[in-house]
């Protein structure tokens, strides 16, 4: 059979899938997001007020149970759930009245940002160690390298926030944050500032899978037949490192990224609340500490959604790496 | 006694090769015991007890680990500390394992709808980062240590489910099952004699490896507020709390931190023992 | 008297860890235009003195003495730039498995200007040079191979792709290491008519590891038989299919069925299993499983002596027919 | 009693790509019982797909797989079960047909114990037995599979499938991943078994020496279907098909030396692809003989002389 039909018949076939499967995942999470936020706490009014449904009066608790949607069904709960996140104000925050479209709209940049930097920057560090430590396995480098690896593993975000705000704030007198946060496009230089430490917390969380990855990568790609091939045709050694295994190496490299990206989203929650940026995570937290269920509903989805948003590139860049893979 | 030389050494002996996982399994214990003091409340000072008059003070030969705000103790605020995130961890990675195991071996076993239902459920649970997940679960479910448990069970659960899952479908598809089925035995017989020995090594691994990242979880709910409650300790809390204080009292933010990162280096470096020692393609022979 | 493109005497090959011995003393020799065969076993040793030629020797594992002189180079002891310069040019190799020794995410065109890239400089004619060169080896619609990847070609086609890229700078020598094992027996003969064709056509020095005794009956002038690590008998292709005189080499052809014999006799067979290259120590490796096996044998290992046409390392030759 | 394939055909459905394999296109075969089978062809002629067929790892997507007249499909799941015993297989890679973690002499009994055999108590004498029967020292029976030589673990293999008690044997490659100079002790051990027992083999390899030296009767496959069937004598001194013809003269032979004619290209071009088979005759696009009507009409097995049949509608 020629390339052609095969690669049209597979043009028509898993694109299709791919998607269908998307969203068959996306309404799974929004139920598995429904069921976990509004069944188990069984009465949101009592979250709502943090008081117990005793003190209320019968027509008082009907009465904002209509108020919040919660007086039906719960599949017309979820319903009206899903038409208010669909058709975009995705509900209102109980405490501010202000759409949670538009708080998420206010949020998601800074953590979109803070992710990014700390992609950015792990990666860098990442593929730097990873390949420092993986050009004499077993040295003292190696071993320099792999603890390095461990303890980014092994120190958690919110102590190394803590340790840096702490020095910064009181050694140096350094806040970049104590002001108010300053969007990127209003003040770049400021944005920045105030960017740097969290992003480099972040950063190392991601650096140290990357690392690990990077390094396992590189060992074992040095021993396939194809680089022995390489050699045997008398490519220069950069050429062979480059090309052919630090080529090779980059397709684990670029799945761990991926997934390292969508962890770094659980990570921002912490890291914005120690250094008050007002991302999604601080979002969410806030929500949460006022039992405001439908902003943290509303959140939780759109991380999730995000998350799949970043599977979605990763193949994408997967499929660029490995032609191996069917467009 | 003399060792048969023919009986193939066990994983033990591939272990204690291993320098990483000689090193993690001595953390391991020093913190195992450290907990077990703390179970039987063989601490040097009672972790609640408030004394303003010791406010602040930094280690000595009375507060080891020096004291916080309130005059507590530190050295046995962290104990006490770790015994909480490992009962945590430990339990929340034992139901995590079970349910997740069983899943997956059956998923892996039986194909079919069994297996597309459970892998999209669990495709679900893992397209949300794990602490806000457990942060959304918490919040609905509450904070007593077997509600925080049960929510990063939920987390892990999946992790287990494609860990036990993987191997299955390649075991499945080895000669050695294949001629079992020719054989005429039974699918119990098939999973229980054949299948589930071969595909151990994978999941002992993980099972070090959550542990560290159940800690770190519950660490850091602990210090966002939403895992032990105060005045009881927790590691993560007690970073939490020294935040205000940190630029005075050092040891305060020191100390917990450093029993967070050991255990964590610790399980990392019994799970990559346990690697080596497992993986039949690493003993060289 | 001409002298041996190829000239491998006392050759050593060890593990550096714990050295274990893996290659003999293994000693030959190919002359210009020569074609050699080496048949063993998995473990005799001789994937691993094909790739010691060409200094490809797997991660631990390293030449532990002896000398490889090609062209009068030592290549044992040239530097990496001299030996840089001799790989894909002077002498090239072909491998065992073609699903694996191509670069997966590099388009085949690529992998063959490399060749010319690392060796001369890349001018307009390169490109047709590759075609042309592909097009030799027969890979129909040149154009469109040059941009595709590996996979999309299969077992056969990627063997005639490493054959052009191997043939590709005219080498004065060409090591073959099974290139034809993983191949169906179709294929494996277009391929062998392929390799012996080109051959003749360029007067090219062969070496052609196997362990089919069928393959090479045709195809080589001379044969290296390799047991454990050891040259156990060397000469021409006549002399060792008709004449063997190493009981392993006679034991190993009365143990292949034969399409002639139309008896169909019991095949006769070698007992026991093959013995590990580091465990023989200094006697006959070949002792343990062999029918004329005598305290002699086991006392020291015998010496390969004889001619280019004929030697054999035994106490106890065959005989002559 | 015999075994009798009728019009089995095996398609797979390629889920990541979306195209149907065609794997089986209409074998029908019959092997009565004490003799041997031989199937040969390439990589992807479906040999090894009819081997898991007939012992039921693999349902025929149409057409029937009968032993001594009872079904061979899972959904019966009694007939299953006697069926098991009766024909077992070998495959062809002895490192990965045994369970890592299990000791051989446990490998051997688990089927005689699970079905019953023998006594309880009589099950280590068995193993010996079958140990001694496939030429292995008893003594091996604590080993573990890695501390054994691969033609070893073939023995350990061929015992395991005789502790079933069959009477049909399944050889799928059994000697292909073993060293050369210890293939012929395991071929002359298959030989001797069948005598001994009085098995029935179907020998499948894609090494026309192997299977002329053991088979009784041989068939040529080709993308799925028998394109060459007769006694061994027939196929190898009288080949008649074009393929078995290419399949012949490609064979590799050390009898045969400094003959350069042997390097002559026979056959031109590679198996075409079993996603999308070619239109009449499958082979018409490799044939040496091949004429345009070659290209509409399938040509059906037909008798030549005394049972040879071939599907060539040029000879």
């Amino acid at each position: 059979m020629s390339f052609g039909e095969r690669t049209s018949r597979i043009l028509l076939s898993t694109p299709v899938l791919r998607i269908g499967s998307i969203f068959t995942t996306l309404f799974g999470i929004s139920i598995f997001v429904f069921l976990v936020l509004r069944v188990i706490p069984g009465d949101s009014i009592v979250g709502a007020f943090g008081i117990e449904t005793g003190v209320l009066t019968p027509e008082q608790i009907a009465q904002l149970k209509i108020y919040y949607g919660i007086d039906k069904s719960l599949p017309m709960q979820y319903l009206s759930w899903m038409q208010s996140f669909l058709t975009g104000n995705m509900g209102y925050s109980y405490s501010t009245g202000i759409s949670i479209a538009s708080l998420t709209a206010k949020a998601l940049p800074v953590t979109i940002e803070l992710a990014l930097i700390g992609t950015i920057l792990g990666v860098v560090m990442g593929i730097a160690v990873g390949t420092f430590s993986a050009r004499k396995p077993g040295s003292i480098r190696d071993f320099a390298g792999q603890l390095f690896g461990l303890m980014a593993l092994a120190v958690p975000g919110f102590v190394l926030s803590t340790t840096i705000v702490t020095i910064m704030a009181n050694k140096f007198h350094y806040f970049p944050n104590g002001y108010e946060f300053v969007r990127l496009w209003e003040d770049p230089w400021m944005n920045l500032q105030q960017m740097m430490f969290p992003g480099l917390v972040l950063g190392i969380a991601v650096a140290a899978p990357v690392m690990r990855t990077t390094r396992s990568a590189l060992l074992e790609t040095v021993d396939k037949d194809f680089v022995r091939t390489a050699i045997g045709k008398g490519v220069s050694p950069r050429k062979v490192q480059t090309r052919h295994i630090l080529r090779n190496s980059l397709i684990p490299i670029v799945t761990m990224t991926g997934i390292q990206f969508g962890y770094l989203l659980g990570g921002a929650v912490i890291v914005e609340n120690i250094f008050s940026l007002p991302g999604m995570g601080r979002q969410v937290l806030y929500a949460i500490t006022r039992r405001e269920y439908a902003t943290v509903q509303s959140s939780v989805m759109v991380f999730a959604i995000l998350f799949i948003a970043i599977n979605v590139i990763t193949d994408l860049i997967y499929r660029k790496v490995d032609p191996r893979i069917k467009k | 006694m003399k060792r048969d030389p023919l009986k193939p050494k066990g994983g033990f002996y591939y272990y204690m090769q291993s320098t990483s996982g000689i090193v993690g399994a001595l953390l391991l214990i020093f913190m195992v015991i450290v907990s077990i003091c703390a179970v039987f409340g063989w601490l040097p000072h009672d972790p609640l007890e408030q004394n303003v008059e010791f406010a602040m003070q930094g280690p000595s030969t009375t507060f080891w680990f020096g004291t916080d705000e309130f005059g507590r103790d530190i050295f046995s605020r962290s104990l006490d500390g770790m015994r909480r995130s490992l009962t945590v961890s430990v339990s929340a990675v034992s139901i995590a394992a079970t349910i997740g195991v069983t899943l997956g071996i059956l998923s892996g076993y039986l194909g079919r709808w069994f297996d597309q239902l459970v892998v999209r459920l669990s495709d679900v649970i893992f397209a949300f980062p794990a602490i806000l997940l457990a942060l959304a679960i918490v919040s609905t479910l509450g904070n007593s240590w077997y509600q925080t448990s049960l929510a990063i069970a939920v987390v892990y659960t999946p992790i287990f489910i494609r860990v036990a899952r993987g191997p299955v479908l390649t075991v499945k598809e080895m000669d050695y099952v294949k001629v079992t089925r020719i054989l005429g035995f039974s699918s119990l017989r098939i999973l229980r004699k054949h299948i589930l020995p071969n595909v151990t090594a994978p999941i002992v691994v993980q099972v070090a490896l959550s542990l560290s990242w159940a800690i770190l979880t519950e660490s850091g709910l602990s210090f966002l507020g939403l895992g032990t409650q105060p005045p009881n300790a927790s590691l993560g809390l007690m970073v939490s709390e020294a935040q205000s204080i940190a630029a005075f009292a050092w040891w305060a933010l020191f100390f917990p931190s450093a029993f967070i990162t050991i255990v964590v280096v610790g399980l990392n470096l019994v799970g990559d023992g346990l690697r080596d020692a497992l993986d039949p393609a690493r003993r060289s022979s | 008297m001409i002298k041996p493109l190829l000239s491998v005497s006392g050759l050593g090959i060890s593990t550096v860890q714990d050295p274990r011995t893996l290659v003999n003393s293994v000693s030959f020799e190919i002359m210009p235009g020569e074609a050699v065969g080496v048949v063993g076993e998995s473990g005799s040793g001789k994937t691993l003195t094909a790739l010691s030629i060409l200094g490809l020797l797997p991660r631990g594992v390293a030449v532990a003495g002896g000398s490889i002189v090609f062209n009068g180079t030592d290549l044992t002891k040239a530097d990496p730039e001299t030996m840089r310069n001799l790989r894909g040019s002077d002498i090239s190799m072909v491998y065992q498995d073609p699903m694996t020794a191509l670069n997966p995410v590099m388009k085949l065109g690529r992998q063959l200007l490399e060749v010319i890239e690392s060796h001369e400089k890349l001018d307009n004619g390169s490109v047709a040079r590759v075609e042309a060169a592909l097009r030799e080896v027969g890979i129909p619609q040149v154009e469109r191979a040059m941009e595709s990847y590996p996979h999309e070609f299969s077992g056969g086609m990627r063997q005639r792709v490493m054959i052009a890229m191997a043939l590709l700078l005219s080498p004065k020598l060409l090591i073959a290491d099974e290139p034809t094992t993983a191949l169906d027996v179709t294929i494996q003969q277009q391929i062998l008519a392929l390799v012996s064709e080109q051959r003749r056509k360029r007067d090219m020095s062969m070496l052609w590891i196997t362990h089919d005794l069928g393959v090479v009956a045709n195809l080589v002038d001379r044969l290296i038989v390799m047991y454990a690590g050891n040259i156990v008998e060397a000469g021409t292709v006549q002399e060792i299919f008709t004449n063997p005189q190493h009981p392993y080499t006679h034991g190993l052809l009365s143990s292949l069925p034969s399409r002639t014999d139309k008896s169909r006799k019991r095949l006769t067979s070698i007992p026991g299993v093959p013995q590990k290259p580091w465990l023989v120590g200094n006697t006959c490796a070949f002792a343990p499983r062999c029918f004329k096996a005598t305290s002699e044998c086991t006392a020291s290992a015998p010496k390969l002596v004889g001619s280019l046409e004929k030697s054999v390392a035994c106490f106890h030759p065959m005989g002559d027919k | 009693m015999s075994l009798d394939i009728i019009n089995v055909e095996k398609r797979y459905l390629n889920r990541a790509s979306g195209t149907t394999i065609n794997a089986l296109n209409g074998v029908s075969i019959k092997v009565e019982v004490g003799q041997t089978l031989g199937i040969v062809g390439e990589s992807g002629c479906g040999k090894s797909t009819l081997a898991r067929a007939v012992v039921g790892l693999e349902v025929p997507s149409a057409g029937s797989i009968t032993w001594d007249g009872a079904v061979i499909d899972n959904k019966a799941k009694d007939r299953l079960k006697s069926h098991h015993s009766q024909v077992q297989l070998v495959f062809q890679d002895p490192y990965s047909s045994l369970n890592p973690r299990q000791q051989i002499e446990n490998s051997i009994a688990e089927a005689i114990e699970v079905h019953g055999l023998v006594a309880k108590d009589k099950i280590t004498d068995r193993v010996t037995e079958l140990l001694v029967m496939v030429g292995l020292d008893p003594d091996l029976r604590n080993r573990y599979p890695h501390q054994l030589s691969g033609g070893q673990r073939q023995r350990v293999c061929i015992a395991r499938a005789l502790s079933a008690e069959p009477k049909l044997l399944v050889l799928d490659e059994p000697v292909s991943a073993l060293d050369v100079s210890v293939r012929a002790e395991v071929m002359n051990l298959l030989i001797d078994l069948r005598k001994n027992l009085g098995l029935t083999y179907i020998f499948i390899s894609h090494d026309l020496a192997m299977i002329r030296y053991i088979s009784d009767v041989i068939a040529v496959m080709y993308l799925g279907k028998i394109v060459e069937f007769g006694t061994w004598e027939e196929i190898i001194e009288n080949p008649v098909h074009p393929y078995t013809k290419a399949l012949i003269a490609a064979m590799p032979d050390h009898s045969i030396i400094g003959d350069p004619t042997m390097l002559a290209r026979t056959l031109e071009g590679e198996v075409p692809d079993p996603v999308n088979l070619p239109s009449g005759c499958s082979f018409h696009s490799r044939c040496v003989l091949a004429v345009p009507s070659c290209s509409i009409i399938a040509p059906t097995l037909r008798d030549i002389s005394n049972g040879h049949l071939v599907a060539c509608s040029e000879v």
